[in-house]
């Protein structure tokens, strides 16, 4: 059981590109940093202790998340969309939550992926939690299955778009047919 | 603080709030020991942390506050409830005892008499009065100590006062609290090897938590280690944050501990508490007293020995959290 | 420190190491342990000899000192009082030890019975040559506690109930006198022994204090000696071997509490504080009811070791008799009868041990026409219960001569009385004993005989016998001669009533 | 005086509460969590009075005891919920028998 | 009063109500499920809306940058957490709640 | 403003209360584990509020420390003591 | 003086240590000897900043004791923890836990700091309670758990105590704390707070539930260290408090003290006597002999105090041989039922003479250091007309022996040996016994360790000459 586990553990590292290894150190590193940055206020004497600890996330990082591929653009489209979609999920369970007559009609549904599993699967199943009315509550290879809040609203059109986006933050082309 | 208090109406608020806290506080404790399901009590007990932790930030003692939050909130609250879950899963797996014992997750107050139970109510009421009482007439604070630790506080290589108390003034409390720790670490493993809990594969959105989480606890128990120096902050807060990476480390069913669970994990635990010790020890043979950094170098020497601390408590933390000797024949 | 100091610590701790060796050595080394047996006792004997020597001629003080606590030391010292015990233990114990030696042929346990002999020794010695109450009080508890190992050596059923009687008494006779001690310490600052006592400036300020203390002190020590109330441990105590039963009687504990008394009233108090405080009468009258009711008792016991028991409570209890008095003459009786009873008391009982070990004797009714068996233990016997009924020249006559005088001398006429009555009750116990050992006819069959080779016994059971016989004759017949036991006795009253 | 007052009342009421739930209880959890009730007391008590000065800084000595306390409680904890799982493990209930302390 | 300040209060007060809705949500809601949208929507926005507020009275950016991280940290733990608990739910067989 | 923050922080302090009642109304352990999880939230942001209100700004983080340990309870519980089968309550 | 840890795990090493600590405490006992108190300032901060470590005589004859006994227990467990049945992996857990209980008594016994005791107390008693539990029955594990929690308890009491009079006087050194101290309510509470943990934790007579069982269940070595040092470590702080911080005049709660503590003599003693196995009757008797302890309060005279310190020194050599006389009893015959023992005692008869001169120093029969301190007891009680406290003293003593010979006797009976023992490595027994001796041989150098209690003047505000 160990040993199978382990290599679950290990299995995501691609040993293939080294380089891509390095370049994604490079960017992490510089992702940490800026963390550190922002939490000591940018004081110079601060790296003393930030160079080592960065390295040693830096590392960590690598060693437990793999690199992936993924696009600029696709952060910069989906950063504003997963604000609002947000606030109004937001605003949307407040209504109902306040609402005398509490109008929901909750359920279960199973969304078939078209997205590949892995990180892109992981990001997607996170986000869907925030979304307006969703809630992912399992997740397979194959499907996600989202508890509603309202059967009766269209959130499997919301959710294909946000698919959508997700697989361009990821670089990806989905699947063409979900049938 | 001074500017505000000029205002009646911070005042009053600041007391509304304080009376609100300090009732949720009361309630939350005694409901925490009084209600009948021990897993209730135990969230009771945990937001019961949270509150305690906004307390301190209320208290202005914010270097507590952290601790509490990082310790007390965050991994006492998980020991707990994995403490609970074993005790339940030995529960189920002897159903004869179970039945003997089927109310023991109940409370079950031991049947005072009527008479004893006035007793221990007077007792105790004298205990309150009697604190009480001792509280409200205590004098003015005296400042003589305050204002020597402010005085020295140059001296000392560091600028937050809590952490020159800690690790300077004070450093031997802290020395032995550190042997606390170790020890109740020898303790727990000395109950000898504890099953793994059976569980199963962590599913990959916890994977990615974890994953996501690790580097970034990594990065604040740095910084906590680092700002220790002259914020609220130090060795016990960025150990603590260590150590609920190690924790979650082990939730999610990380096991590559077995590999360098015999010597080198042993050398880490005790490498705190080494590097103290020897610092204290060098500086003897350097015609100093025990503990006594000179002040060119105490910042400096303070940091290096929070550095190792950090990594000695997160790692003990994370130990502890197994409630039990990690086996070690694996490795042979 | 001076030879003069440490012999009496040498006198102490001889028996020490040999009872600690003996303890290590292997059940099987029966001749070393005899060797070194011998050797602390004829060592002690070498000892004592020096020591009455200087003291007698010289004056010399041997003594020596340790700080024990904060104003307090452990002192050995030998005045005149403490060589006459010591030589009386110190021949008796040689004489025992030869006896023990066949008594306990082929018994288990061998090396922890020699080595707690030998520790008892240590204790009385030291009880004999303590020079504080402090000491007296360590080595009379450690008398206690090496004696009962050799009460409960048998191991049954009843020798541990013995045992638990005896440390019942005696732990509860200890734990008075260290009240009385520490009270003493307390008032009086100081415990030495001195001549004439030392608590006479306090008379006047602590008067009920000082009563109270002696109370407390005679009953303590009043356990050991077996007085009245005290003695229920004693006949209890029988079921010990016949050496330990000896010792018992007649040197170490009983004696340690007589002498004891002795030391109370004459080297704490006083002769004359004590009866100024007037104390010493109702010891006198406790005494005398311990002489006759010891009688008494003893008249009624078919067992022999019981019968000898009881009388000694009432023998011993001449001597606190004889202190109590509080006259020249009467002190010199008790401290003469020290000695005396013990030589005479241990024949005793060495004869009526070589009769359990040889024929299985138990019983005076089992005695009849034991002495044509047994002739020479038998005579041994006689001259023993003869000198105990005070028949002259024998020992017990002399002691009893010199408290009857003493008695009239102070004008206590009651104790002529007393000491008649004993006498006759005395020769009531003991004459029967006789008449039915040698004039009645044997029985066919003794109840467990044991041969032992030519003789009537072994010779290391009968040679001791012999001995203390010889010895209780001597005594009375040599009274007078120089460093007899009655000279002694008069040499220390003289110191006594001297200051 | 000020209102940081209140918060020392606070922490003798947990304090006697933690006592009491200690005393009552049989259940060891229970009792553990007594015990840190208890201990979140004294660490307020210690903490409220050295803030009690109104507008002074407060006194850094006792909140440096506060995180000692804190750290060394949470040892004492884990110790203690290893010692339950042993003593479950082994006798098969986690309480103590009765114990009178009164 | 500073138009940021206005702005502040708005946005506070906005956040404080989304806590209440979560509450209510929380409380009012029939199961495990719907009360899990609750608490992950309504205090996550809630929370975003108070860092933002506090974040126009930052006085750097790098403290600006430590409320976001902060808010960051808590949409990333409470979105996982919530799939973890009705995960959980699940295999534990607690049906959702029907009309 | 202080005043301000201040009466916010009491607010939530309020609706942190309110939400207790769910720990203790269960039904199931999930809902007094969820309700513990909203306390970290909203503890995050009551201590925001007064990190702001007392011009403390090292309270933060206390704030990131909530925030950052308060999934390592939520993991504990669903990981040991949820996941390792029936609780007694379960089954209510 | 702190002994750190190292992983390695040996007996070798944990030996080694011993021995250097014992060779740390004779320097210093030679140190302050010639030098008087001494005081060392951790840090340079001195006093009221930082933490001060004093050794005066009272300090300096605890670590003695300590050392000692600690030796002694270290040689012990070589042999102890060899047994086969002792499962190695509880076995090397011995050793540093022990180590650790070392250094917090050395630590403790050295500190003059009263939150730096606190931590040291702590120190103390996770390490005890580890310990009680590495004999792994469910008897111990139980009675471990409740000495943990009631060791937890009495260390809260005692940091409120602490608490309040920080915030009263600003500081926490001892010596300052005295010259500042004056009553007020504060100080009331604060002295009834931590008088009552530290008494809990002493096991003083209504709150002694906790001793008998766990000194019992422990591992021998455990019981020992348990019953000689551990207790005594709380009672050390008390008196320490007592004399130096409490306001003096406190003479009913000394009286109060006093009758418990003789209550605790004669509780302790009856339920001894009562007792079917051994080792309970030796923790019973643990609760009697800490009775004579506190009977120094009503008196709180010179004496009184040195007897009271007497009797915690012979005890603590007394029973550490006697618990491990019954640790090598119930191994060589498998247990310590003493009705049982005729089987059993008389086949060790080293181990039977460690008990039996334990034992004499326990009912304090001279020449033992319990019969000094007895007699100092006495004398104090009789000096100060107390007379109740002299009967409480002597009767205690004969109930003392009543239990002790009730053992004792079983080692004269004669029976045959029952076939089920083994062996016990010979160590065992000289070590017990050794310690035995050592407990007769303190009554016969009384005068040093009294002149030791002189230095720095413990007793000075009482002493009377």
């Amino acid at each position: 059981m160990h040993t199978s586990e382990r290599k679950k553990c290990f299995k995501l590292i691609p040993y293939d590109s080294l380089i891509s290894i390095l370049w994604t150190g490079c960017l992490r590193a510089m992702l940490f940093a800026l963390t550190w940055f922002l939490l000591t206020d940018g004081v110079m004497d601060s790296w003393l202790i930030g160079g080592p600890v960065v390295l040693l996330a830096t590392i960590a990082s690598i060693v437990l998340l793999p690199p992936f591929s993924w696009s600029f653009i696709g952060i910069m489209r989906i950063v504003p969309v997963f604000l609002w979609r947000s606030l109004y999920a937001g605003i949307d369970v407040a209504r109902r939550a306040l609402h005398p007559r509490l109008p929901i009609s909750p359920g279960l549904y199973q969304y078939r992926w078209r997205l590949p599993p892995g990180v892109p699967q992981i990001f997607m199943a996170n986000m869907v939690s925030l979304l307006p009315g969703t809630l992912s509550a399992e997740l397979a290879d194959e499907y996600l299955c989202v508890h509603v809040l309202d059967q009766t609203g269209d959130f499997i059109s919301e959710l294909s778009i946000i698919e959508d986006y997700v697989a361009r933050l990821f670089a990806l082309n989905l699947i063409a047919d979900r049938s | 603080m001074e500017a505000m208090t000029s205002l009646p109406l911070m005042t009053l608020m600041q007391l509304l709030f304080d009376t609100l806290l300090g009732f949720a506080l009361l309630w939350l404790g005694w409901r925490a020991l009084a209600s009948p399901d021990l897993f209730q009590a135990i969230v009771l007990f945990i937001a019961f942390g949270l509150l305690m932790a906004i307390v301190w930030v209320r208290l202005d003692a914010p270097d507590v506050a952290l601790a509490e939050a990082a310790i007390g909130a965050g991994l006492t609250g998980a020991l707990l409830l994995t403490t609970l879950a074993r005790l339940e899963a030995k529960n189920r797996s002897k159903s004869a005892l179970e039945k003997k014992h089927k109310v023991w997750l109940m409370t079950e107050n031991v049947k005072l008499k009527t008479a004893s139970f006035l007793w221990l109510m007077v007792i105790l009421m004298l205990l309150v009065s009697g604190l009480v009482y001792a509280v409200l007439t205590l004098q003015e604070q005296t400042f003589e100590l305050q204002m020597l630790v402010s005085k020295n506080l140059e001296s000392s290589g560091v600028s937050n006062p809590v952490t020159a108390v800690l690790l300077n003034f004070r450093g031997y409390d802290t020395l032995l609290e550190m042997s606390v720790l170790l020890l109740a670490l020898l303790g727990v493993w000395s109950f000898g090897g504890i099953p793994k809990p059976h569980e199963s594969l962590p599913g990959p959105v916890l994977n990615m938590l974890s994953r996501l989480l690790i580097p970034l606890l990594i990065i604040v128990a740095g910084y906590f280690l680092w700002v220790g120096s002259d914020a609220p902050g130090g060795a016990f807060q960025g150990g603590s944050v260590l150590g609920a990476a190690g924790v979650l480390l082990l939730l999610v069913g990380w096991r590559l501990c077995i590999r360098f669970v015999g010597l080198p994990l042993r050398i880490i635990l005790v490498f705190g508490l080494g590097v103290f010790v020897s610092a204290a020890v060098v500086l003897i043979f350097l015609g100093r007293q025990f503990m006594e950094y000179p002040p060119s170098v105490a910042g400096a020497l303070i940091l290096l020995i929070e550095a190792a601390a950090t990594l000695s408590i997160g790692i003990t933390l994370a130990a502890l959290f197994l409630v039990g000797r990690p086996e070690f024949r694996r490795h042979k | 420190m001076s030879l003069n100091a440490l012999l009496p610590l040498l006198m102490v701790l001889s028996s020490l190491l040999v009872g600690l060796i003996i303890f290590f050595l292997p059940e099987e080394r029966a001749g070393i342990r005899i060797a070194l047996n011998l050797a602390a006792a004829v060592l002690k004997l070498i000892l004592v000899g020096v020591m009455s020597w200087g003291v007698f001629f010289y004056g010399l003080e041997y003594e020596f000192r340790m700080p024990l606590l904060h104003s307090q030391e452990l002192i050995l010292h030998a005045d005149a009082l403490s060589i006459l015990f010591v030589t009386l233990s110190t021949i008796l114990w040689l004489v025992t030890t030869v006896y023990a030696i066949g008594y306990l042929e082929d018994s288990p346990h061998r090396s922890r019975f020699f080595g707690f002999f030998s520790l008892c020794v240590m204790a009385t010695v030291g009880v004999a040559m303590a020079g504080n109450m402090i000491t007296f009080l360590l080595f009379y508890e450690l008398l206690t506690l090496t004696t009962y190992p050799l009460i409960v050596h048998r191991g049954t059923e009843e020798a541990r109930r013995a045992g638990r009687t005896y440390l019942i008494y005696t732990m509860t006779g200890g734990v008075l006198i260290l009240t009385g001690t520490v009270w003493l310490h307390a008032i009086a600052g100081s415990l030495d022994f001195s001549y004439g006592g030392f608590v006479s400036d306090l008379v006047d300020e602590h008067r009920t204090a000082l009563i109270a203390i002696f109370v407390l002190l005679i009953a303590g020590l009043g356990v050991k000696a077996a007085l009245v109330p005290f003695h229920g441990w004693l006949p209890q105590a029988m079921i010990a071997p016949a050496p330990v039963s000896a010792l018992l009687h007649a040197v170490a504990v009983v004696k340690a509490g007589a002498f004891g008394i002795v030391r109370v009233v004459d080297d704490v108090y006083g002769v004359e504080v004590a009866a100024n405080l007037g104390v010493t009468g109702p010891l006198a009258v406790l005494a005398g009811v311990t002489i006759i009711y010891g009688s008494i008792r003893a008249l009624f016991q078919d067992d022999l070791k019981r019968r000898l028991a009881f009388s000694t409570i009432s023998q011993v209890s001449y001597i606190v008799l004889g202190i109590a008095i509080a006259g020249p003459l009467a002190t010199i009786g008790g401290l003469v009868h020290l000695v005396h009873q013990g030589v005479m008391k241990i024949t005793l009982f060495f004869c009526a041990g070589n009769l359990a070990e040889t024929l299985g004797i138990h019983k005076i009714s089992e005695m009849n026409g034991v002495g044509r068996r047994m002739p020479w233990t038998m005579t041994a016997f006689t001259i023993g219960a003869f000198g105990m009924i005070g028949v002259p020249p024998l020992a017990g006559f002399v002691s009893k001569w010199y408290l009857g005088l003493g008695a009239l001398e102070v004008g206590q006429e009651w104790v002529i009385y007393v000491l008649a009555g004993s006498s006759l009750l005395n020769a009531a116990y003991f004459l029967p004993i006789l008449y039915a050992a040698w004039f009645k006819l044997p029985t066919d069959s003794w109840p467990d005989e044991r041969a032992f080779g030519s003789g009537e016994t072994a010779w290391t059971l009968l040679l001791p016998a012999v001995i203390t016989a010889f010895l209780t004759l001597a005594v009375g017949l040599l009274a007078s001669m120089p460093f007899s036991p009655l000279h002694w006795a008069r040499f220390i009253t003289t110191l006594e009533y001297l200051p | 005086m000020n209102t940081l007052y209140l918060y020392t009342i606070v922490g003798v009421g947990l304090f006697t509460l933690g006592l009491y739930a200690l005393l009552i209880h049989s259940d060891l959890l229970r009792k553990i969590l007594a015990i840190n009730i208890m201990g979140s007391g004294v660490f307020l008590i210690l903490v409220a009075l050295a803030a009690r000065t109104q507008g002074a800084v407060p006194d850094p000595v006792p909140h440096a005891m506060v995180i000692t306390g804190i750290v060394v409680a949470v040892s004492a904890t884990a110790l203690a919920l290893a010692l339950v799982i042993r003593v479950r493990t082994k006798v098969g209930h986690a309480n103590l028998p009765e114990q009178s302390l009164e | 009063m500073l138009l940021s300040e206005f702005f502040t209060v708005i946005l506070l007060l906005a956040g404080a109500f989304f806590f209440l809705a979560g509450t209510v949500g929380l409380l009012r809601f029939p199961d495990v499920y719907t009360r899990l949208h609750a608490l992950t929507k309504a205090d996550n926005v809630g929370l975003g809306l108070m860092v933002l507020g506090l974040a126009l009275q930052a006085e750097s950016w790098a403290m600006t940058g430590k409320l976001i991280l902060i808010w960051l940290c808590v949409l990333l733990s409470s979105a996982s957490v919530a799939h973890l608990i009705a995960n959980a739910a699940r295999k534990k067989g607690i049906e959702p709640w029907k009309q | 403003m202080e005043i301000f923050y201040l009466s916010i922080a009491f607010f939530l302090l309020l609706t942190l209360l309110a939400g207790l009642w769910r720990v203790l109304r269960g039904p199931t352990a999930a809902d007094r584990m969820l309700a513990a999880q909203l306390f970290g939230t909203t503890a995050v942001a009551c201590v925001l509020l007064l990190a702001q209100a007392f011009e403390r700004p090292v309270l933060r983080d206390v704030a990131l420390i909530f925030a950052l340990l308060a999934a390592v309870t939520a993991i504990a519980f669903v990981r040991r003591a949820w996941a390792s089968g029936e609780h007694s309550d379960a089954a209510k | 003086m702190l002994s750190f840890l190292l992983p390695q795990r040996v007996k070798l090493l944990g030996l080694l240590i011993a021995a250097g600590v014992v060779a740390a405490v004779a320097a210093l006992g030679w140190q302050v000897a010639e030098l008087g108190a001494q005081r060392y300032a951790i840090g340079g901060w001195g006093a009221p900043l930082g933490i001060d470590l004093y050794a005066d005589g009272l300090s300096l004859l605890m670590l003695m004791v300590n050392a000692v006994v600690c030796l002694g227990v270290s040689v012990y467990s070589t042999g102890y923890f060899n047994r086969a049945y002792f499962r190695r992996s509880r076995a090397i857990y011995f050793w540093p836990l022990w180590m650790f209980l070392w250094a917090a008594l050395n630590a403790l016994f050295l500190s003059s700091d009263i939150f730096n005791l606190y931590v040291t107390l702590e120190l103390l008693g996770l390490s005890a309670v580890a310990l009680v539990a590495l004999a792994g029955g469910a008897d111990a594990l139980t009675s471990a758990m409740r000495y943990l929690l009631i060791n937890l308890l009495g260390s809260l009491f005692y940091l409120l105590g602490v608490a309040l009079l920080y915030h009263r006087f600003g500081s926490l050194d001892i010596t300052i704390l005295s010259q500042h101290i004056e009553p007020s309510p504060a100080v009331w509470v604060a002295m009834g707070l931590m008088t009552s943990g530290l008494l809990l934790k002493t096991a003083l007579f209504p709150m002694h539930f906790w001793l008998p069982a766990a000194h019992a269940s422990a591992p021998a070595p455990v019981s020992a260290l348990l019953s000689a040092l551990v207790v005594k470590a709380s009672f050390y702080i008390f008196l320490r408090l007592w004399l130096e911080i409490f306001p003096v005049d406190s003479s009913v709660f000394g009286e109060l003290l006093g009758v418990l503590g003789a209550i605790a003599i004669f509780w302790g003693g009856v339920q001894a006597l009562r007792q079917t196995r051994l080792k309970m009757l030796i923790a019973y008797s643990t609760v009697a002999q800490l009775g004579y302890l506190f009977l120094a309060f009503p008196m709180a005279s010179y004496f009184a105090w040195k007897g009271a310190l007497f009797i915690l020194l012979s005890h603590a050599l007394a029973k550490t041989a006697m618990f491990m006389a019954a640790g090598n009893i119930l191994h060589f015959g498998g247990h310590d039922r003493i009705q049982d023992f005729d089987h059993v005692v008389q086949y060790q008869p080293l181990t039977s003479a460690a008990f039996a001169l334990a034992g004499i120093s326990i009912m304090g029969l001279p020449p033992s250091g319990g019969f000094i301190g007895k007699w100092l007891l006495l004398e104090a009680a009789i000096n100060s007309g107390q007379w109740w406290l002299v009967i409480i003293i002597i009767m205690g003593g004969l109930l003392a022996a009543a239990y002790i010979f009730k053992v004792i006797g079983y080692a004269f009976t004669q029976s045959r040996k029952s076939h089920q023992t083994r062996r016990v490595p010979i160590r065992m027994e000289w070590t017990a016994l050794i310690l035995a001796i050592a407990a007769i041989l303190l009554g016969l150098i009384a005068p040093w360790p009294l002149a030791i209690m002189d230095i720095g003047l413990p007793f000075s505000g009482e002493a009377a000459g």
